[in-house]
């Protein structure tokens, strides 16, 4: 494992290439337009915050990005997102197929209720993945990625919502782990929680960087500071300014950003 | 998952009982006109038998038809109710074999069926037993139904109100009464109910109530059965004709019964049924009467 | 100070209305357990019923009535949540849906004798099969089907919005989501709500008199060939059902025990509805345990 | 991390982009549109039974009309009927309407401010106990068999109106009294679900300002589910609109129009179960027994029109 990260400080240094480019992102909800033509590229294995007052587009934005916007009636996207060479938003994609790279991760832990290892494996039986062995490797493999194996590897087999709201959120993690996505988009993940699961649950987040790339969206500044590479900071459905963490916390090129930052409005 | 299974399979049976049912349908139809036309002189009777009609005949087909499948164990015979008109009206569409009715075919202008008359009931006025009336003329009966007495002490009865209990336009029990006991007249506005139980029911409840029953209701004194010219409402009466409200019960077929649809008929014109089963439920054995009747109302001595 | 009396008086009439509803059903159930007690018997519950001598049991229109329920509940069951989970899942607002819910909605109110009606011209007539318990499972299952779907609609939409993002985020596909995630979750709601109605459908007189007919065949309870017209699993064989038994008697009956053998039916049945009350409340709950807690 | 590569599922990953993310023909081999397909023809099943019924109906109730002749106008607003009149059939309705109508606001009337009040007591009075024991009690009244409805008002409720208030016992109001307690449920049910989705918030801020229990209820609550309260009334007016065997059984069923409520009615569904089975298919007054069901057929769509209006009005 990577120890190196643990001090929290943005790795800036390495070079590191785009897992996803934005171009002109426009987002609607039937008339209202939520996103205004954004454009901005996310680097793998880095952590991007999307940061801003609420109903400035950044959720919306976050949930275009594995496709789940098309479960709102009449929500529909312009421009593009390309993953692979692919525009995701393109019609052809597969969505299931796309949502098993692109993870998320939803601000209240949504655990099934079901067993915790049949949380982890429910989605892994769908994909295909039948042998006993296996599933037994992945979810003892997710859990410990997870932070969560020590605590739960007695009771596998009760049910998720016994779990502590912090555990709920650490098992729904892993279950988006065990899908080995190469994206997770995290809305919100530790808002719900207690101050020392939110602790754990970072603490985990931070872990993950090494394996896959990550955009979270928060409306902690002190967690975005915390925790992510890079920040983007949203404000009526237009990014308003997008650079490395420390500089965006530092010395912001936009005002709206340092007004915002320090607290002046959102 | 395994909802999903089970729905599916639920899906599946359902579609199997669809197709099956088409199936079903047309194969038991086959089997009774096969089998029957088939066992000519043999003496052992087979197939099925569909009845449907009258609500008042059923209990007594039902009763003569058990005693029947337990004496023919290859046959098996549904009787249905639904009422005359649904019985004649599927006899004439060739859904069922027989059709019971307690009306001629003539009177629901359906022709082409043919009649076997199975049973005779007769019926009679019935009132509150505290009207304190047991006999009733013609005349005042006419104008008890048609509202022009409005009160039982007119009749030298207790001083009640008087309230009619009819039938439904289209029963043929009405039809039979307004014609035979009211000579044609059509009867005041009243209740209406359908079912006898009920009518009994009400007329017993009711003070002042008159309605008309068969006989078969008539067996306990609940209600007053009224006799009509002095003339009581007896099975004897109306043998000899004396009693001129009664009615024939008929099982109709299309064209001449098959075999099994005569050894059923028959067996319900044999002795066997007319003599026991028959009064048990309060009809008159048909064979014993002495007088006729025609779809028009004629009356002629046998 | 009138406030707070007017407020006073408003809650005690409305607890009088409470009371009224509750009194009612107590006055209705023990005047039906009281009369009809004195005769339910084991006897009565297992002889064939008589067409005039007294004594008879309601052994056949029992069988037939749970069998009827079966049978409609068969057809009903799969057609109604199938259409619960299209109306919640799949109907995207727009002409089709409304379309739709009007016709549930016009077949949740159609009177049952319409559709005992409609049953005698489409089932016993159109089809040639005469009385048969199929048609009246299938009448009743035009009547049952949009409770069903109702029943069901409402609960997938009382699922966690939460749980569907979820599985569909881990890209499961919208129909496994649904099979594995969505209807496990409601099924204790659906469960209920089903055996909640088919006490009515129990209780359903109206339309089964026209399409499943008033008489039952002869029956023989060892023959369990479908195909047999002796046996009681035929689905093609006319069934009077025990609501339809106690209006016949009622209304036709030559048994000089009438009202015995209507009360006393009068009691299974308002037993049996019982029953199913407190069934679905147990089983729910017992479910609701079971799919929460540990599998 | 290396076993975790060794699983062959996930080696999907080296798989070209193309063909991992684009739609193929597995999609439709998936289930996904299957499923899809199952249930739609479940909903299509809905629709065409609706139409299958319109149908028969419309096509057996007009045929009185167009085959024998029987004017609308008669049949809608006469007040003879008489239709086995072979001389002179008349088809006057009109007392069988009017029954109908009558009957089923009178029910209504009894009925809404019970259900209406239950339903307030299960949710703001007492929402804890009120409703466990409310609930119950209103779903066993559903199992009821109207049956035995018809015969609890026969045997007990006729002679009870007969002694004490007069009349033949037969009457509206028996009719009234029985129907409106089978509608009882489907009001308080309705009108339950209608009060418990009213957000918290509009009770607190009546509270806030201090409103009693009372003028909460009268002046916040009721006003803003009023739409949704008529929708329960409806749904019940329809219910009872349709009853047939438990209304028969103590109306009286007269041809005659009731002058009070203590006189004897007919319904038009009451007239059509007496008179079914003792007419013949296809003759004039076997049709106008349709006619009078594609009535009651109309009168559902009417019912459902009248709740779209009121639903419609609610999103104001």
């Amino acid at each position: 494992m990577v120890t190196e990260m643990k001090d929290y400080t943005p790795n800036i240094e390495v070079q590191k290439e785009n897992i996803l480019n934005v171009n002109n992102l426009e987002i609607f909800y039937g008339e209202k337009r939520a996103v205004n033509g954004i454009s901005m590229d996310i680097e793998e294995n880095t952590i991007t915050a999307l940061i801003g007052p609420s109903g400035c587009g950044k959720s919306t934005f976050l949930r275009s990005i594995n496709r789940m916007n098309d479960l709102i009636p009449g929500a529909f996207a312009k421009g593009e997102i390309i993953y692979e060479g692919l525009n995701i938003l393109s019609n052809n994609i597969n969505v299931g197929a796309l949502r098993k790279e692109i993870g998320m991760v939803f601000q209240k832990p949504n655990p099934f209720p079901k067993s915790i290892y049949e949380n982890i494996t429910h989605a892994l039986k769908f994909s295909g993945l039948k042998k006993k062995s296996q599933l037994n490797e992945i979810v003892e493999e997710s859990l410990t990625k997870a932070a969560l194996w020590d605590e739960v590897k007695d009771r596998l087999h009760e049910s998720a919502l016994s779990l502590s709201g912090g555990q709920q959120q650490r098992l729904c993690i892993a279950r988006t782990i065990a899908m080995k996505p190469t994206v997770m988009l995290l809305d919100e993940p530790s808002s719900a929680l207690d101050p020392i699961s939110n602790a754990k649950v970072e603490e985990l987040i931070v872990e993950l960087k090494n394996d896959y790339s990550i955009v979270i969206v928060t409306h902690n500044m002190q967690q975005a500071s915390r925790i992510s590479d890079k920040t983007a900071f949203f404000l009526n459905g237009d990014l308003v300014e997008f650079d490395q963490t420390e500089k965006i916390f530092t010395n912001p090129s936009v005002k709206k950003t340092e007004e915002y930052i320090s607290g002046r409005f959102g | 998952m395994r909802s999903l299974k089970k729905l599916s399979l639920f899906l599946i049976i359902a579609s199997v009982m669809v197709v099956a049912a088409a199936c079903g349908g047309g194969t038991s139809k086959d089997t009774t006109g096969g089998s029957t036309n088939k066992g000519t002189t043999t003496k052992e009777i087979s197939g099925q038998l569909v009845i449907s009609g009258s609500t008042a005949l059923q209990p007594l087909v039902a009763a003569a038809a058990e005693e029947f499948m337990n004496k023919n164990p290859k046959v098996s015979i549904q009787v249905n109710g639904g009422g005359s008109g649904t019985g004649l009206s599927q006899v004439s569409q060739g859904a069922v074999q027989i059709g019971n009715s307690d009306v001629f075919a003539e009177e629901k202008n359906i022709s082409g069926l043919v009649d076997n008359k199975v049973a005779v009931v007769g019926m009679t006025a019935a009132v509150n037993p505290k009207v304190g009336i047991k006999d009733i003329k013609k005349a005042d009966l006419i104008k008890v139904f048609t509202g022009q007495i409005k009160n039982w002490k007119e009749l030298g009865g207790a001083d009640q109100k008087i309230t009619l209990v009819n039938r439904p336009d289209s029963s043929g029990t009405r039809a039979v009464f307004n014609k035979f006991a009211l000579g044609g007249a059509t009867p005041a506005e009243g209740i209406t109910e359908d079912a006898s139980n009920t009518v009994k029911k009400i007329i017993n409840e009711t003070p002042g109530a008159i309605g008309y029953l068969a006989f078969s209701y008539l067996t306990d004194n609940t209600v007053t059965a009224l006799s009509i010219d002095g003339v009581q409402p007896t099975a004897e009466n109306v043998e000899s004709g004396k009693f001129p409200v009664w009615a024939y019960e008929h099982c109709y077929t299309k064209g001449q019964p098959t075999d099994l649809e005569k050894a059923f008929l028959d067996y319900l014109t044999s002795s066997d049924v007319q003599t026991t089963i028959l009064p048990k439920q309060g009809y008159l054995p048909v064979t014993k009467m002495q007088v006729e009747r025609d779809a028009k109302g004629n009356v002629t001595k046998k | 100070m009138n406030a707070k009396v007017a407020d006073r008086v408003a809650t005690g009439v409305f607890i009088v209305i409470a009371f009224i509803i509750v009194s009612v059903l107590i006055g209705l159930f023990s005047f039906i357990l009281y009369h009809g007690f004195q005769h339910v018997s084991l006897k009565f519950l297992t002889t064939p019923s008589s067409n005039m001598s007294a004594g008879g049991g309601i052994r056949d229109q029992l069988f037939n009535s749970f069998y009827v329920l079966f049978i409609t509940m068969l057809i009903t069951v799969p057609l109604g949540v199938g259409g619960g989970v299209y109306m919640a899942e799949y109907a995207r607002p727009g002409r089709i849906t409304n379309i739709i819910r009007s016709c549930i909605e016009v077949l949740a109110s159609l009177p049952s004798i319409v559709i005992g009606l409609f049953g005698l011209l489409m089932f016993v007539t159109l089809t040639g099969w005469g009385y048969t318990i199929l048609g009246g499972a299938l009448a009743l299952t035009v009547f049952n089907l949009p409770v069903m779907v109702r029943v069901t609609e409402d609960a997938i939409h009382s699922v966690p919005r939460d749980l569907k993002e979820a599985s569909l985020a881990l890209g499961i596909t919208h129909w496994h989501t649904i099979k594995t995630i969505l209807l496990p979750s409601a099924f204790p709601t659906i469960l209920t709500g089903g055996i909640l109605a088919a006490g009515r459908v129990f209780g359903e007189a109206a339309a089964l008199l026209f399409t499943a007919g008033l008489s039952t065949p002869r029956l023989d309870y060892t023959d369990w060939n479908p195909f047999s017209q002796i046996s009681p699993l035929n689905i093609f064989r006319p069934a009077e059902t025990l609501a339809v038994h106690i209006w016949s008697i009622n209304t036709q009956g030559l048994i000089p025990d009438v009202d015995a053998v209507s009360n006393g039916s009068a009691a299974v049945l308002i037993l049996s509805v019982l029953l199913f009350n407190l069934l679905a409340r147990w089983i729910g709950s017992l479910i609701h345990k079971k799919v929460t807690a540990t599998k | 991390m290396t076993y975790f590569r060794g699983v062959i599922f996930f080696m999907e990953k080296l798989v070209p982009a193309k063909e991992r993310l684009l739609k193929s023909q597995k999609n439709w081999m998936n289930g996904e549109v299957r499923g899809k397909i199952i249930v739609f023809i479940c909903a299509i099943i809905m629709i065409s039974a609706t139409i299958a019924i319109t149908i028969f109906l419309g096509t057996k109730g007009l045929q009185s009309f167009i085959k024998n002749g029987v004017s609308l106008i008669e049949f809608l607003t006469g007040k003879q009927w008489n239709p086995s009149d072979q001389a002179k059939p008349q088809y006057g309705a009109l007392p069988f309407i009017f029954g109908s109508f009558t009957v089923t606001f009178l029910a209504a009337l009894i009925a809404a401010p019970l259900g209406i009040g239950g339903a307030i007591f299960m949710t703001e009075i007492a929402p804890s106990w009120g409703r466990k024991i409310l609930q119950p009690v209103i779903e066993l009244l559903v199992g009821i068999p109207s049956v035995v409805y018809g015969f609890i008002g026969l045997t007990v409720l006729v002679p009870f109106i007969r002694v004490h208030f007069g009349g033949l016992g037969f009457s509206l109001l028996s009719g009234m009294i029985v129907l409106s307690i089978m509608i009882l449920p489907t009001i308080t049910t309705i009108a339950t679900d209608a009060m418990s989705s009213l957000p918290k918030t509009l009770r607190e801020g009546s509270y806030a300002l201090g409103a009693t229990r009372w003028q909460t209820i009268r002046k916040v609550l009721i006003p803003a589910a009023i739409p949704s309260l008529l929708t329960a009334i409806v749904l019940g007016m329809a219910r009872a609109f349709g009853e047939a065997l438990a209304v028969q059984m103590v109306i009286g069923n007269v041809k005659t129009m009731p002058h009070s409520i203590l006189d004897a009615s007919g319904t038009l569904t009451t007239i059509i179960t007496l008179n079914m089975g003792y007419t013949t298919f296809g003759s004039p007054e076997n049709n106008i027994l349709w006619s009078m069901g594609l009535l009651l057929l109309i009168m559902s769509f009417a019912f459902i029109l009248l709740i779209r209006y009121l639903s419609s009005r609610r999103k104001i």
